[in-house]
């Protein structure tokens, strides 16, 4: 009924003092999320809001048996924060962090290739499987358990479309934020196949943007393996090139990355795609219907 | 953050890339002095701008006598420059560039980027240099090579060494160190410095296959500025969109564009889909404006600000979805921004979210001239009737 | 009958046209290894007893079709000839080359975590499969095919331990020096895995020697996974603490690495060790025997 | 190769890790103007040699006036020092260090090795400085604390931070930030300088809480010296075996041993296991040598000189295994080595491999007197014979 947190998701919240880590950690628990810990050095003998808080993430690992974590370092300690839970052996880490300079993530992914966690982010709003946790910074009464996914490059606009298809009655069973950043842990193909073995999944809401390849790389996945309907939207058709829009990656850059290159990967692959964000909701429900 | 060519070449040459002799005038006065220093004819004289496409809007000038440097430098320095990437009202020229010509045998391309798909460092190189990467990959690919380098282990000779000998036919022996040397701190230089771009277009060869970066174009990327700090030295608002340098001081996500519709938008990806919604209504977006997550009542002020100050603007559209940023501190830093500054057109307002109805609410009560669109469908009908009317 | 390599291994030279690549190619040649390209940066137009001259890696794979790599390039450059050949996807890489700097090779096993290739040394004789192949300096003629394997960490007394074998009557499945150095590409266990699941070998000699801790975690493995008999030698029972002999990986630091211990660790696990070098022929054939 | 305490201190000082203030003597007459320079008392006097355990060997003296610095030195320099590392007739003191003294107030130990089994660099480091780390790792393995750098990440905070933040009590948090200091430059020192160990021992702290590396030992990868040139010139061959060094510049590897018994093998595996086969035949090895693969007949010839040169030699024992270096090369060399030396003891042969016929031949025909022992056993029982006899 969802892929990568559930019930059983207990969370370390890195940078748990700082005050967004404190604000979204209050959030959270609000939500129903189990953190179970917290990290930041120097600070391991603390509590914030309950929370117990650790100066390293392999003491929280020890102590609390955390198995996920939320990163809100600032963005020149992030990289540092991402490898240390990852060799500190957690299942997922998701990084809420904006502005990790590139070749930090370079480095991160290296390390990353050989590790089990799974990286989501950074520059994300996260992940949440309705109802039962939510791992980030959404907002959560817009989100109602059900049997759609969406997997997302955007923070704001996904809180659009969750909201259409809450409104429209679609629930979701995982929403995830794979972030704005040139560089990110996970892609849209990573979640798909997970998606694609979580029998409670019924339809997919892909929110793609400018800049990159992913969305073609998707598509040509979609159409060769992936099985359950998809419905697109990408954000930027109006954008320069040359300019960065906000996120790092949303860019088009030497003729790469437009939002037209992209609609079309998409349709020849056969997947619907809403041209117009207002309608996204409606043509979920209409897709979702025919299936 | 572009570098200019100059300041590019410059650090060029302490990494020991080979570069032209040149000089940088800010004053037609200093052209005499810097025509004597550098050895000529022929001179080659460039205009410093970041803006890409230099050569096709006239800003790169080979002259064969000294009063020509003078009078190239002159017809540069202090003009508008149009290329086909500034607007057409162009870009002035604060500095020029004089330099040394040399004579090519040969132009390769090389540059080196972060490949998103394998999150490696890859140097791109081809013998087609000279021309625009693009045209080359839309062309010919097959003369496009990449490497991709394991930042793990940096790099190796063996990743020069196969993009040099795929070449067909390889580059001459006697050059080939040099060629490798350059590639070699290419990416010292792009690891060092925290580049998202390094582009030497183009590389040339000269006859007795001494080598020489001609063009340098650099890109440090903005998120390791913190870490980069002598570079910061180098930046160059003059470049700059004067709204776009306004914005950045209230760490606003600001781009001027070429529309008449004004947004106002928390999140990216929410402001660019509100453009496009904007453009689908029939209506060009004037800017894209992300005031992001963690907005303050002040940030939403000047961003309005802002918006009013770019002349073109003939209605403004603010949509936001609250999450972490509340529709009430939104809706404050409007109605804070309307008192300071008379709103001359019509204001769209589409709120959703996070205390949407203390957002309404405190719209709903002050003075403020405003119409409300319930969602993003209501939004677009608006602003198409304020630029059809 | 083999692992790694056999009749169907076709064999790139790296280094081929320095001295003893290109004395190795023909020794390689004269046994029946197909060597079919060389690698010399700067001399691909040339060839070497008929073997074609390629100056780089990826050349010679798409030219020729080579799987393996035999490293004889000087210490300076050996990291990047490896790594150059596992970036071009060959399924071997043995690098005879012996002086790589530790922080060169840490760099090479990095690299190596996630790509298909096996490496084999440096600093060792390489690999041959009797009557098949041989892809490395050991001499041809005192090997015999058969049914045993022989893993080592050294070269001469590999010879001296074959040439017992074949003095006996017992031919070689595969024989492998995985080299000297305290940083190679593949140890004891990985190929003992192999050995494992090839039906024609029937026994395996280990012969270690001082330094680290390879033959205590081999014999671990033994013990607990691996069903055919093993006879072991460890070299430097006279050897003091804080010396290197010879080998860069032979010596005893830290009160780790002495032979006593190896030799107890492999008793322990069950396994046949043989104390003096002059009696391994006839302590092989004794326990081949019972078995 | 190994580096004095005093050259690792200074390298540490450059590169930002505290040590105390210093000075090298080499004669008595320099130690008054050093221990004016140095603050004191108390002052530390240091022998300076490679051999390890200098404490328990009365190498370290802590004294109180500036006489006593005198007479400190003056009993070691110049002077046999014989430490638990040492054989019993010791090693000459060629240098002194003077030192301030530290006042302690805690004690750590801080090393860094390149783990074989991960193939990563690996710090290691211990609440419980100041002793043999073997010892601590026999009796409290769980004072010792690990942590395995990811070279293609490099050192990173958190790295410190398990560390430090593992012992119980953790050290004062005013103290922590100096650590970790400490910690990313021993890294830093490591990785630049083809490190094989860098240990300090103890790392103290004092009570206002300042870090000193009040000890210092670094190995050099000699397989990196070619690009670690400036480190050669630390070099210090009085530190080694004349007989050592001998062979070093015929490119031997030869390291002298205790035993009577003289070795010539090509290979080190087999060299290793000769040295065993002589040990179980009841005698004892008088070196390793191993004349490796591709040894010439004057290699062979130098090897022969050097093993004669060692007085305590009462037998050699030649057995090669003949690959690359093929076995009339080998007797070539032993008749030249004979032809110029007397060569005053039994000689046993064993040879086998690659022209082993015209080896033996070459052996046969010369003047030479010596046993032939056909296989190893025959070989342990000839050696066995000659310590008897």
């Amino acid at each position: 009924m969802s892929i990568l947190v559930d019930e059983s998701t207990r969370v370390v919240v890195q940078g748990i003092t700082g005050r967004e880590g404190a604000f979204h950690t209050k959030q959270m628990l609000d939500y129903g999320t189990v953190v179970a810990a917290g990290v930041t050095p120097g600070k391991g003998d603390r509590e914030v809001d309950g929370v117990p808080v650790f100066n390293t993430v392999k003491q929280a690992v020890e102590a609390q048996g955390v198995n996920v974590s939320c990163i809100f370092v600032p963005p020149p300690f992030a990289a540092d924060a991402i490898i240390d839970s990852a060799a500190a052996g957690l299942d997922l880490i998701v990084c809420i962090t904006e502005g990790i300079p590139v070749l930090d993530m370079v480095k991160v992914a290296g390390f990353l290739k050989n590790k089990k966690s799974v990286l989501i982010g950074p520059n994300c709003p996260g992940i949440i499987s309705p109802g039962k946790t939510k791992v980030g910074i959404m907002p959560g009464p817009i989100h109602k358990p059900g049997t759609m996914a969406v997997i997302s490059r955007s923070g704001t606009l996904t809180y659009e479309v969750v909201d259409q298809l809450t409104e429209t009655g679609l629930g979701q069973s995982t929403c995830i934020g794979i972030g704005g950043d040139p560089i990110i842990g996970s892609t849209f193909i990573d979640h798909l196949k997970r998606f694609k073995e979580d029998p409670e999944t019924e339809g997919v809401v892909l929110i793609g943007e400018i800049g990159g390849t992913a969305e073609e790389e998707a598509a040509d996945y979609i159409r060769e393996e992936f099985n359950k309907p998809v419905i697109a939207f990408i954000a930027g058709q109006a954008a320069p090139p040359g300019r960065r829009m906000g996120h790092a990656g949303a860019i088009i850059s030497g003729g790469q990355g437009k939002a037209e290159d992209k609609i079309k990967a998409l349709l020849a692959a056969g997947i619907t795609v809403a041209l117009n964000l207002g309608d996204l909701g409606a043509t979920v429900q209409e897709v979702m219907e025919k299936s | 953050m572009k570098l200019h060519e100059y300041q590019a070449k410059d650090i060029f040459g302490k990494s020991g890339i080979p570069i032209p002799n040149g000089q940088v005038v800010t004053a037609v006065d200093q052209v005499n002095r810097a025509t004597q220093i550098i050895s000529g004819p022929p001179w080659v004289v460039k205009a410093q701008v970041h803006a890409g496409g230099r050569g096709k809007g006239g800003g790169v000038k080979v002259v064969h006598y000294p009063y020509e440097v003078v009078t190239a430098t002159e017809s540069l320095l202090g003009k508008h420059l149009v290329t086909p990437q500034t607007g057409p009202e162009g870009v002035i020229v604060n500095q020029v560039l004089i330099e040394e010509g040399v004579e090519i045998s040969h132009e390769y391309y090389l540059s080196m980027v972060v490949d998103r798909t394998t999150a490696c460092p890859t140097m791109i190189f081809s013998q087609a240099g000279g021309m625009e990467i693009e045209e080359v990959a839309a062309s010919s690919s097959e003369l496009i090579l990449k490497e991709h380098i394991d930042p793990a282990v940096g790099w190796m000779m063996h990743n020069a060494r196969n993009l040099l000998y795929s070449q067909v036919p390889p580059p001459p022996f006697g050059a080939l160190r040099a060629l490798m040397s350059v590639m070699a701190n290419v990416y010292k230089i792009f690891m060092t410095l925290d580049c998202t771009l390094l582009e030497i277009n183009p590389l040339v060869l000269t006859k007795d296959l001494k080598v020489f970066a001609l063009d340098a174009k650099v890109t440090i990327d903005d998120n390791a500025l913190f870490r980069q700090k002598e570079l910061l030295l180098l930046d160059d608002p003059r470049e700059k969109d004067p709204l776009e340098l306004m914005a950045e001081k209230y760490h606003l996500n600001y781009i001027r564009l070429d529309g008449n519709i004004g947004a106002m938008v928390n999140g990216a990806g929410l402001a660019m889909a509100t453009m496009d919604v904007i453009k689908m209504a029939g209506a060009e977006p004037a800017n894209f404006l992300d005031v992001g997550g963690g907005a303050s009542e002040d940030m939403i002020t000047k961003g309005v600000e802002i918006i009013l100050k770019d002349r073109r603007v003939k209605a403004i559209l603010i949509n936001i979805f609250g999450g972490i940023l509340r529709c009430d501190i939104l809706a404050k830093g409007v109605v804070a921004a309307a008192k300071k500054n008379r709103i001359r057109v019509p204001l769209i307002v589409r709120l959703e979210g996070t205390n949407v109805k203390e957002g309404r609410e405190i719209l709903k009560n002050s003075e403020l001239e405003f119409l409300v669109a319930k969602d993003l469908g209501e939004a677009a009908s608006l602003v198409s009737k304020q630029v059809s009317s």
